[in-house]
């Protein structure tokens, strides 16, 4: 989230779509039905079901599985030919001006300039700002070819990678035919309400009156109300998932709506601590604090930090804080933090002890390359791969292939005993050679520690009870298997032991380390005495951090991760503070755990406020100039430098290298396309409107094990099947909670009543759902709210399955379920960008069982 | 047509063989416990008597199956006396002059059967009576399993439960009274099953020619 | 509230007439209240573990704390001073003492062999010594260097970390110290799907 | 009140004056649940079930979000979620929390023929005195929302206690407590008639619903348990909210009027007898018999 929960308070106006909080963050929504309460704000929900929050919307819209960038889209459209865009926003927060490289070619065909069809990627060069600043007003005169950069390959070196020019070209009156705003209502001028209808199936008149209501926030030029948009895995999980999200954000910077106290981009996370796993580089692409990845071409860590860290690109009469620049100190500190004193200057500060990664080995390729024979040995804490999927079938069948599994649980989950899943015969469980060790964790209440939030607090909680049995602590399994290994590799030797004999490990119990004491090497500290340069503020050698701002470069700092700086500090551990005064009355609650980055709660605040720094709104002040002073003040920290003047024209969105709001994804950013594009899902039930000749995403990745197959309507999966959690269930997790059977007890399959009466289909029976992967059985619900749809002209029907059995809980081994996994269904086929599968959208046929 | 069977020695008339005096001991013992519960259940200012017939759960329990006891001997009552019980061209004379009856002006009454009008009311009245209690007995027996949208039928059963053992209890009271107070003897005779030929001479002289043969109307 | 008093104002609240009956106290009490089941009990408090919103949750655990009490969970209900929550809890939340007190849990560690057709209990020094040498032996087996253009790339393929969505902040860091370290690249976590 | 226990002033089946009537200034609690903002996530069901310790029972599944037909023994507060379809087309999926409503003159207390066993409290709470139910089911007959339930093997009627031990020690109820989107909400029926009129008037005037409006049945004297409704000329549509609930006319008639007349016809008919008795006396004198009957009848 950009805001916070409470934050959603604030609001005017609520898009909620790709996501359903009332089911799945209940105590979330209640700060939206706060804003309908005390602000009259409107809630629109957009969704292919009606909903537990569309039963308390103002307005409902049934949308097709998958087609929420052709909605999204539309909303583009609307926003720019009606006139209903932040105009001083957009100009100076946003790229909107920028010039765009002329080589760029928009999708009409459905691919952008630069594609390649060998090897399915993009060349993305062209997807460039134009160098040579302001042109305002000389749009007629743009013609002469921009400097490119040729890749000249030179001495058997690999070109340059293309880079952002450091002052590029703008017209602020947003006329040049290449300016980003001038694209990008050309991209969406083809997103007309009858294409979105063909699309989405919202029929012309509701998209239009959805339209109207969303963008009335900047009706007739009013800046002062705010609309926020709140999605979740609705959106991520699609082979579109990134792109869709893209849109959500330019339609918000198109409204100014970011960075304001009720607006923002607010994604609601699934899990207690996934934006901690996230920021804490539990994934394959990053180090700590969204650092970058070493890849093999970095021959040094040199090379390494001048590929990660940007060089500001922005009209050289603006200013750019840039604050990436910084990333030496943050990267430097974190090897400190993990080698300590084996990480010095002369080593590198030990840059090769850090694996190299120049492929993907993100979630479904770990079971595509273990299916392949690569991955031999996976351990699986707390994650229950099989009946997490995509495809559960593939994940079972790349467990029978490992040589060991090691499970550590508080529940008997499916991946744990896939050995013995349903369907295994008793002699094929006897050719299964994988030895699979199961060891009983503690549950969150025995454990102390911190977990991130969707609104990135960070907040501590302690132990209650002790465990149960012969449990043990997470850290203490893992500790203890580690130091094992690394005494292993004292004795023994082995393949390249530095790192792991010179990993610091400097805790009081080495075998059970405090996870307090973990938290302040996370927060880090300074090796030597140290001095704020504005402030006069001293440290001395030892001491903790206060804050990222410290980080340096020269091995004087460790830091295990640089956001999480300032969250242990001398001060003590302020993700434990428990003050919940908020004296602005916005929900903001400075003086409550601590939120990252540096105790902030809404990100970009500084665009909160005016070129002047003037709040848009006097009633929602959050941060703003305070001229006596000469710095950013506020009720929130500001997210800004804070003497930077409102003259020197500094953007607000300090982490991209323009400073200012990305309509426009320049080079890299994204794999697919500077601007998002509406492709199918990879099961479509229809060809693209758009372009009928390229119907797919060119560059969404599918897998090829006999495992992986991929459904038609010709082969008679012609019912779009989507998948998601209900709100008494917690994924496969309260299926052991006699309480949450007690409310849901058996998997059941929504479906609407039409397609109920088409199959002969009453409310109860039990029903097949088969993909081409595989089936799933169980009890039909016949419902009002899922409404069959006209896609392109063709009556579609889709149906919905919460995906919260599998074969081991109470009602399983009561015999009560069909032990079937819903993920038997979804495809092994992910986003290009976050590399999240596809779990909704897919295609089935049902029948009765 | 005689009965000498009904004359047994020492000139006593046997009134209630032994199954109609069980019948009637094990009727009065499920009625008057059925009745002290259910004056308990009626009013507060009882309540104690449930208390005392060890406690209210109990009773609760029980009150349903004395009703059944109690159900049971009234129908084999009806099995025995049905056909006795007819109403006749009698009992309507004898309803007309009932104000004689009442005011022990038993010689202006024309001759009674083997059960008066009176009597036969009581029976009728006792029958029907605990068929009504049966049936809405049974729906307060078990009011939770009566579906809601049938609720009307626990409405009735509050309303017509009480209000029938109401009129049982007036019946109750009369016959107490007759039996214990009014008509000496009476008691006796479904204690010991037999009366003096004088008590059945006075109370039912129809009765009385019949079994000793002087049969005015005859009874099958 | 303490005991006396609620005694007292049981006694307060007991109806009028009622005299003993045939031995029987016919005294019906009118109030009789359930003691507040976490008057006395310990208060931590904590986050639900489940979705992202972060609820303050206070875990009620008998017994003070002294020494010879094994604490065991009467009730989990929402942190009324927690900004975002205030109280409330959801469906999942609220259900939480259930999944602290459940007799599903796992509590002994166990090993399936290869071609094993059920649970074999192990001892916890056995499993993790088996594992620490799997460990090694995968890695030494398999670890890469360099890559085929010769650029050092020193990762290891063949073990893969799956982390989960409950793991806190610091353990997620001490398995990216610890599987970075082992070369581990196959490193993900629910974060991702 | 949070110091202020609870007191009792209204008592079932009780003779004689009832401690703490008129004697207690005090204001009586009500829970206001706002159907328009409640999202059926079932959270008060769970927080209800966990603080009163209710034991589990099975559940199948019926088609329906909604856990269980009807609230059971254990089982005392229910969502009852029905799709309707309003007049316009538009879907509505509507969710009423279902629970003991708290009647300011319960049904259930006056059907109840048990001393204490049903009490109310000087705050408006009705509570279930399971010691003291005898387990007729009157109450069940009594009660126009068909909230009182048997516990079959004890044969004792149990009910939402509106958290009787929370409230007296000052706490709200648990569901209260739990409601992740504060369409719960508990304070004194004044506050919360306020609160649910001013919710009810925003709803009419911002939102498309015209007939908003409060549930607070008059034929039952009041609830301690009130409602903001959509559309409050129709609540039939969630799950069966009875339009005009009223104790029924045979609960009404059978403890009134027909208690009165049976018992003056009662204690009428024993005075009677016994005036009968001392004017006309017995039918006739024992000796009489002794001499009259023709076979002597002496031995």
């Amino acid at each position: 989230m950009t805001n916070g929960w409470v934050d959603i308070k604030n609001t005017d106006m609520l898009l909620i779509m790709g996501g359903n909080p009332a089911e799945n963050h209940p105590c979330g929504f209640k700060w939206a039905i706060e804003a309908k309460r005390n602000r009259n704000a409107k809630m629109i929900v957009v969704d292919p079901r009606f909903t537990r929050t569309a039963s308390v919307a103002d307005m409902f819209c049934q949308l097709r599985v998958g087609a929420d960038i052709a909605f999204l889209g539309g909303l583009i459209n609307y926003v720019i030919e009606n006139n209903r865009f932040a105009k001083d926003y957009l100009l100076n927060y946003t790229n909107a001006a920028f010039v765009v490289n002329d080589g760029f070619k928009l999708p009409e065909d459905g691919l952008y300039s630069g594609f390649d069809p060998a090897s399915q990627t993009y060349d993305k060069s062209t997807w460039n700002y134009e160098e040579g600043g302001d042109l305002s007003g000389k749009a007629s005169s743009a013609k002469a070819d921009p400097p490119q950069r040729k890749a000249a390959a030179s001495g058997g070196k690999p070109p340059a990678p293309p880079r952002l020019p450091e002052n590029p070209a703008y017209d602020l009156t947003l006329e040049h035919p290449r300016s980003v705003f001038q694209l990008l209502r050309k991209q969406y001028s083809r997103y007309t309400p009858e294409m979105v209808e063909r699309i989405t199936g919202v029929p012309k008149e509701q998209f239009l009156k959805v339209a109207d209501l969303f963008t009335s926030v900047r009706k007739d030029g009013d800046m002062q109300k705010v609309g926020t948009i709140i999605y979740a895995v609705g959106w991520t999980q699609h082979s579109s998932g990134t792109q869709t999200i893209r849109t959500a954000a330019m339609l918000q910077l198109l409204l100014g709506n970011v960075g304001r106290a009720g607006g923002g981009v607010n994604a609601l996370r699934g899990h207690s601590n996934i934006q901690g796993a996230t920021d804490m580089a539990g994934i394959f692409d990053n180090l700590p604090g969204y650092l970058k990845v070493p890849v093999p071409a970095d021959t040094d860590f040199k090379a390494y930090i001048e590929r990660i860290t940007p060089k500001p690109s922005k009209p050289r009469v603006w200013d750019s804080f840039n604050y990436w620049w910084n990333t030496p100190k943050f990267a430097v500190s974190f090897l400190k933090a993990m080698y300590g004193d084996a990480a010095t200057q002369q080593n590198d500060w030990a840059f090769h002890y850090l694996p190299k990664v120049d492929r993907n080995y993100s979630w479904t390729y770990i079971w595509d390359n273990m299916y392949n024979g690569v991955v031999k040995g996976i351990f699986a804490f707390g994650m229950n791969g099989v009946a997490i999927g995509p495809d559960s079938k593939k994940n079972i069948d790349a467990l029978k292939k490992a040589d060991w599994l090691v499970v550590g649980e508080i529940y008997p989950d499916e991946t744990s005993e896939f050995w013995r899943s349903p369907g295994i015969s008793a002699d094929e469980m006897k050719k299964i050679q994988t030895t699979v060790y199961r060891l009983p964790c503690a549950g969150f209440a025995e454990k102390d520690g911190t977990f991130t939030n969707s609104a990135r607090w960070l907040q501590w909680k302690n132990a209650a009870l002790p465990m149960p049995g012969d449990c043990r602590l997470d850290q203490a399994i893992v500790a203890e298997i580690f130091l094992q290994v690394r005494e292993l590799y004292k004795k023994e030797g082995g393949k390249f032991p530095d790192p792991i004999l010179k990993l610091a490990w400097g805790y009081t119990d080495p075998l059970n380390p405090s996870l307090a004491e973990v938290l302040k090497e996370i927060n880090g500290k300074t090796f030597a005495d140290a001095e704020d340069p504005v402030t006069k503020v001293q440290l001395k050698a030892g001491q903790q951090l206060p804050g990222f701002a410290w980080l340096k470069d020269d091995g004087s700092t460790a830091c295990g991760n640089w956001i999480y700086c300032g969250a242990f500090t001398e001060a003590g551990n302020l993700t434990a503070r428990r003050d919940s005064s908020d004296p602005s009355g916005l929900g903001i609650h400075q003086n409550w755990a601590f939120s990252w980055p540096a105790n902030r709660r809404v990100l970009y605040n500084r665009a909160s406020c005016d070129l002047q720094g003037r709040p848009w709104d006097p009633a929602r002040r959050q941060v703003w100039w305070n001229q006596a002073a000469a710095k950013w003040v506020g009720h929130d920290v500001p997210d800004f430098k804070a003497d930077s003047k409102p003259n020197d024209h500094m953007g607000p969105f300090i982490m991209n290298p323009e400073g200012v709001g990305r309509l426009f994804a320049p080079l890299g950013v994204i794999a697919d396309g500077p601007f998002p594009e509406h492709y199918e899902p990879t099961e479509n039930p229809i060809e693209n409107p758009l372009h009928p000749g390229q119907t797919h995403n060119p560059v969404a990745r599918r897998f090829k094990t006999p495992d992986d197959k991929y459904g038609t309507p010709k082969d008679g999966y012609d019912i779009i099947c989507t998948t998601y959690r209900l709100t008494e269930h917690y994924h496969y997790w309260t299926k052991n909670n006699p309480m949450n059977v007690q409310l849901v007890p058996e998997p059941f399959i929504e479906m609407p009543e039409e397609l109920a009466q088409e199959k002969g289909i009453r409310g109860g029976d039990t029903v097949k759902v088969s993909s081409i992967r595989g089936t799933y059985i169980a009890k039909a619900m016949v419902t009002k709210r899922i409404k069959p749809m006209i896609i392109d002209g063709k009556k579609t029907f889709q149906i919905g399955i919460p995906f919260h059995w599998g074969y081991r809980g109470i009602a399983e081994d009561e015999g009560k379920t069909q032990k079937t996994l819903a993920n038997n269904l979804s495809p092994a086929v992910i986003d290009p960008n976050a590399y999240t599968p596809e779990f909704k959208g897919f295609l089935v046929k049902i029948e009765k069982a | 047509m005689s009965h000498p069977e009904h004359i047994i020695p020492h000139g006593r008339v046997l009134r209630y063989n032994l199954r109609e005096r069980l019948t009637h001991w094990v009727a009065a013992a499920a009625y008057i416990y059925l009745l002290s519960t259910g004056l308990a259940f009626w009013s507060p200012w009882l309540f104690w008597v449930a208390a005392a017939l060890g406690g209210a759960q109990v009773s609760r329990m029980l009150h349903p199956w004395a009703g059944l006891i109690f159900f049971a001997s009234v129908w084999n009552m009806y099995v025995m006396w049905a056909q006795q019980m007819k109403y006749t061209d009698d009992d309507r004379k004898w309803w007309k002059a009932v104000k004689y009856y009442s005011t022990n002006q038993d010689d202006k009454m024309p001759p009674a059967g083997r059960y008066n009008a009176g009597q036969k009311f009581l029976f009728w009245g006792f029958f029907w009576g605990s068929i009504a209690l049966l049936v809405t007995g049974v729906v307060l027996w078990f009011p939770e399993y009566i579906p809601w949208n049938l609720r009307f039928l626990r409405y009735l059963s509050v309303l017509i439960h009480p209000a029938t053992a109401l009129f049982t209890i007036g019946l109750f009271m009369i016959h107490l009274y007759m039996g214990l107070f009014a008509e000496r003897g009476a008691f006796g005779s479904v204690i010991r099953g037999d009366v003096s030929m004088a008590f059945a001479r006075r109370y039912h002289p129809a009765w009385y020619k019949e079994i000793v043969g002087e049969s005015s109307s005859p009874r099958k | 509230m303490n005991p006396a008093r609620r005694d007292f104002l049981k006694l307060a609240t007991v109806g009028g007439a009622a005299a003993a009956l045939f031995g029987f106290d016919l005294k019906p009490a009118y109030a009789q209240l359930r003691a507040l089941k976490i008057a006395r009990a310990n208060e931590t408090r904590s986050t639900c573990p489940y979705c992202s919103v972060s609820c303050g949750v206070i875990i009620y655990t008998i017994g003070d704390r002294a020494k010879n009490v094994t604490p065991q969970v009467v009730h989990v209900e929402g942190d009324p001073d927690h900004p975002i929550n205030r109280g409330t809890l959801c469906p999942k939340g609220a259900s939480l003492e259930q999944d602290i007190l459940n007799e599903r849990r796992l509590l002994k560690p166990q090993v399936r062999r290869p071609g094993g057709t059920d649970w074999e209990d192990i001892s916890w020094d056995e499993a993790i010594s088996e594992i620490a040498q799997k460990v090694k032996k995968t890695r030494d087996e398999t670890f890469i260097e360099t890559d085929a253009t010769g650029h050092t790339v020193n990762r290891l393929e063949s073990i893969a970390w799956t982390g989960g969505c409950t793991d806190t902040n610091e353990f997620n860091y001490l398995v990216v110290k610890t599987m970075r370290a082992l070369g581990v690249v196959h490193l993900e976590n629910q974060a991702r799907v | 009140m949070s110091q202020a226990i609870l007191r009792v002033q209204k008592i079932s089946g009780h003779a004689g004056s009832v401690p703490g009537e008129d004697t207690q200034r005090e204001y009586t609690v009500c829970k206001l649940i706002d159907t328009t903002t409640c999202i059926g996530c079932k959270a008060c069901e769970v927080a209800c079930m966990e603080w009163n310790d209710l034991p589990f029972g099975e559940t199948v599944f019926g088609n329906t979000y909604q856990t269980m037909p009807e609230t059971r023994w254990n089982y005392w507060n229910l969502i009852l979620f029905n799709e309707h379809e309003r007049e316009d087309g538009s879907l509505m999926w509507l969710m009423r929390k279902n629970q003991c409503m708290h009647c300011a003159e319960p049904g259930c207390l006056a059907a109840c023929p048990a001393d204490g066993a049903i009490v109310q409290y000087t705050n408006g709470i009705v509570d279930f005195q399971q010691a003291n139910c005898i387990g007729c089911g009157y109450c069940i007959t009594g009660c126009p929302f068909d909230i009182p339930k048997m516990n079959p093997k004890t044969h004792r009627v149990f009910k939402c206690t509106l958290c009787t031990d929370r409230v007296s020690e000052g706490l709200e109820p648990a569901c209260i407590k739990s409601c992740p989107t504060g369409c719960l909400h508990f304070g004194s029926k004044d506050d919360m008639l306020e609160l649910a009129g001013n919710r009810s008037k925003q709803l009419r005037e911002h939102s498309n619903f015209p007939n908003a409006g409060v549930y607070d049945p008059p034929g039952v004297g009041g609830t301690g348990v009130i409602y903001v409704l959509h559309d409050a000329s129709n609540p039939e549509v969630y799950g069966g909210l009875p339009k005009n609930p009223r104790v029924p006319w045979s609960v009404k008639l059978w403890k009134g009027p027909l208690k009165w007349l049976g018992n003056v016809a009662m204690v009428g008919g024993l005075i009677g007898l016994f005036v009968h008795y001392l004017r006309y006396g017995p039918k006739e004198r024992e000796e009489e018999d002794l001499v009259s009957g023709p076979g002597g009848g002496k031995t």
